[in-house]
């Protein structure tokens, strides 16, 4: 027994309630733990759980306390549940504001004021990366990575240019189901579709080998389906961990039929999403994803329609054009060529007639040139002709008269020497003959004294008888 | 129309002919031949687009019961 | 008209002569004549390239009356 | 004029007697027969171009008539 | 006048005579008939030169009116 | 006067005449003799010039009486 | 006085007794004939000479009337 009185219980709890109330009031804390006995109540919207703390790599509880959620942080929870697509729930880890609290009633008591939804989206992108990696490591013959996108099996098969055979996996005949066939059925283009329903459940990752078991229905069909599409049809916007599993991710990769995918992901793609052909958002997108892929290749065919249409009368006016063109190229051609030849032929004309007419004028020249020089030469020739006959006639009377004067005086010698000779001149200067019987003589040795002699001189003739005789030597007249 | 025409096989050769018509290498002797063909396939395309085969085999089912019924 | 004279064959003949009066190589004796040939080749031509288009137009009207109905 | 001259022929023999008459190597004894040869080729020359002329004018007339009637 | 004698024959012959004279070789005796002779050439060149440029002129006359009468 | 003497033989017998002169080799006894037959020859020539001359002159008053005619 | 003596013979005399006296042959009895005879020869000479310069003179006379009649 206690020395001490006993106290109220009232007045302990409050005494407790006063100590933690001194340490906590006022006083919040972010803290990281794991969610287990979790419980809803719907009619007071209190969520009701344990806050544990796990040993690292075992299942052995180091701290653990009680929490509730209400009020504000019960709307922190739903957007936290909408904005990662996280259900709260058993085994999350997740960090929580909280402030603590005495009641007397229910004791101590962690409130969950917020909830970080960034912290868990990390935490399943985390989970998301893994498995990701895991399938790039493990199935490196359908999966591979470039840059951001994931080539798969799946998203390399080629689209049939029309897509109108498809098998469907939703979740019963839900409104997802129903919102994609609506606006496949009711396509504003009249296309039609043949749709094949295999209904399975799509939530809550333990059904991920349900669906993978309808993906193998599918194939096993051997339907040629174009498509398959895998909606998630309506009900919360929650728990899309499912198509982030390793089982699924690696069986929609490898699938050897196109895969379009309506998840309903508001966030970032799942792995489905990302190991699918083509990921759409919404269970309506993939139908208009199939109505604009079918539209696109009706477009296709209109424009070839509009091409051939375009292109057929682009040759007509091309051809037509090119006919044209030869037309009036023959007919300009055809008129060169005939006024060619008419300008050729007027120039042979002007030829023919120009030099015709100067052959003629030079035919002209020449014979006048030719004829003026035989008619001018012939006087020329007479004229020197009788020139030459002055001449010659001229120089017979000179020489004539040169003629007669050497005669003359030629004869005028003479007679001077014959007057010089003659004795008549030679008796006048002196000279005398002497005769001797009756003859001359120039011997003087007949003559002797006392012979007669004449002497006849120039103008008397003497008788003499010689007297005497000298002999004289003759030689005082040599010369 | 042939039996066993695809959506691939028609646009393939729409596109041919197309290109054909393009490169203006079709003679103008067989031009309407080939735009009649090119409405062909067109017109098949766009049918087929619009039916399914499904309905299509009904038909033809119906029409085999038919001629069955009638001999 | 020649029976089996294709669109084809008319245009490469009248190139022929339209090239052989353009090089003039084209005696003048038997120019009048190659015209006259040309003449008859380009009205050939020209009413195959009309009942072509026409042919091709009609076609085509037909095709775009069914896309319209079809809708 | 002879029967089967043609243009061509006519227009070479042209050709040389302007070449010859050109050179000056005709004698005046027969350069009248030549001058008056030349002038029945001319002559016949330009009959011959203005026949072919009317033809092709005709000829072109025609089809631009058929032309204007076939728009 | 000689009845074959061609305008060559009478030129060429004419200026031997020519190129005799104004070499001064004829002798007084000769040179009359020689120059008889000449102008005997000479008036035979001229007649014939005559001649051939009326007929040159009447067929070139004749081509005009022709000309003239087919434009 | 000689039938047969020539304008040539004339001229040059005028030259030996005067050459004989020239060298006196003529005897006085033929002197005047010679003198004559050369007033002959002169006289010869002259006139055989003079009438060439003549004849000359006569042959191109033709000759240009017939051009101014002729033309 | 000889009735053929020649001017060329009583010259030639003349000039042998010129030359028989020159060199001292001639006797004087002789000379004076020989003188008497040149005197003859010398004046035989001297008329003939005279004679035939009046007759050459005469017919260059008659010539130069001649040539300036016929001018």
């Amino acid at each position: 027994m206690s020395n001490t009185p006993p106290i109220r219980l009232s007045d302990l709890t409050n005494r407790i309630q006063q100590a933690i109330n001194n340490v906590f009031a006022g006083q919040t804390y972010w803290i990281i733990a794991d969610i287990t006995n979790y419980s809803y109540y719907q009619q007071k919207g209190y969520h009701y759980f344990d806050l544990v703390e796990k040993q690292e790599g075992t299942a052995g509880i180091i701290a653990k306390v009680a929490a509730v959620a209400w009020g504000a942080g019960a709307d922190k929870i739903k957007d936290f549940e909408r904005i990662t697509g996280q259900v709260f729930q058993n085994g999350i880890n997740v960090l929580v504001k909280v402030s603590v609290n005495y009641h007397n009633q229910y004791g101590l008591q962690i409130t969950v004021l917020d909830i970080d939804a960034n912290f868990t989206i990390g935490l399943l992108e985390q989970q998301k990366q893994a498995v990701l990696a895991r399938l790039l490591t493990e199935n490196p013959e359908f999966i591979q990575k470039a840059g951001d996108q994931y080539l798969t099996r799946n998203n390399r098969l080629v689209l049939n240019r029309v897509i109108q055979q498809l098998a469907v996996v939703s979740s019963g005949n839900s409104a997802g189901y129903q919102d994609f066939k609506h606006t496949l059925d009711n396509n504003r283009f009249g296309y039609r579709f043949i749709i094949h329903p295999y209904f399975t459940a799509v939530q809550g990752e333990e059904k991920a080998e349900l669906l993978q078991q309808r993906l193998i229905d599918i194939f096993n069909t051997g339907t040629p389906y174009d498509a398959v599409v895998i909606i998630r049809g309506g009900g919360a916007q929650t728990d899309f961990l499912i198509f982030d599993t390793y089982r699924l991710g690696k069986t929609v990769a490898r699938f050897p039929i196109p895969i379009i995918t309506g998840i309903g992901h508001q966030k970032n793609e799942t792995v489905v999403d990302l190991m699918a052909h083509s990921p759409t958002k919404t269970p309506t997108k993939a139908a208009e994803f199939i109505i604009a892929h079918n539209k696109a290749f009706e477009d296709e065919v209109i424009n070839l329609q509009k091409t051939i249409l375009i292109k057929s009368q682009q040759l007509f006016s091309a051809r037509s054009q090119s006919l044209s063109a030869l037309n009036s190229m023959i007919v300009n051609q055809a008129r060169t060529m005939l006024s060619r030849h008419k300008d050729q032929l007027q120039g042979y004309n002007q030829t023919v007639i120009n030099t015709t007419q100067s052959i003629l004028l030079s035919k002209h020249r020449e014979l006048l040139a030719v004829s003026g020089q035989v008619l001018s030469k012939p006087t020329i020739l007479v004229a020197h002709k009788r020139n030459e006959l002055e001449n010659i006639t001229a120089n017979i009377t000179s020489f004539n008269r040169m003629y007669f004067q050497n005669k003359h005086s030629e004869l005028e010698h003479h007679k001077t020497v014959f007057r010089l000779m003659s004795p008549a001149s030679i008796l006048k200067r002196g000279f005398a003959l002497v005769y001797q019987d009756g003859k001359v003589t120039a011997n003087p040795d007949t003559i002797k004294p006392g012979s007669n002699i004449q002497v006849v001189l120039n103008s008397a003739t003497l008788n003499a008888t010689v007297t005497a005789k000298n002999e004289t030597n003759g030689t005082a007249f040599d010369i | 129309m042939e039996q066993h025409l695809t959506y691939e096989a028609a646009y393939n050769e729409l596109r041919a002919i197309a290109a054909d018509i393009e490169t203006g290498s079709v003679p103008v002797d067989i031009l309407a031949e080939k735009v009649k063909r090119a409405a062909v396939l067109i017109e098949f395309c766009q049918q087929k687009l619009r039916s399914t085969e499904a309905e299509v085999t009904n038909i033809i089912k119906q029409m085999e019961q038919h001629n069955a019924g009638g001999k």
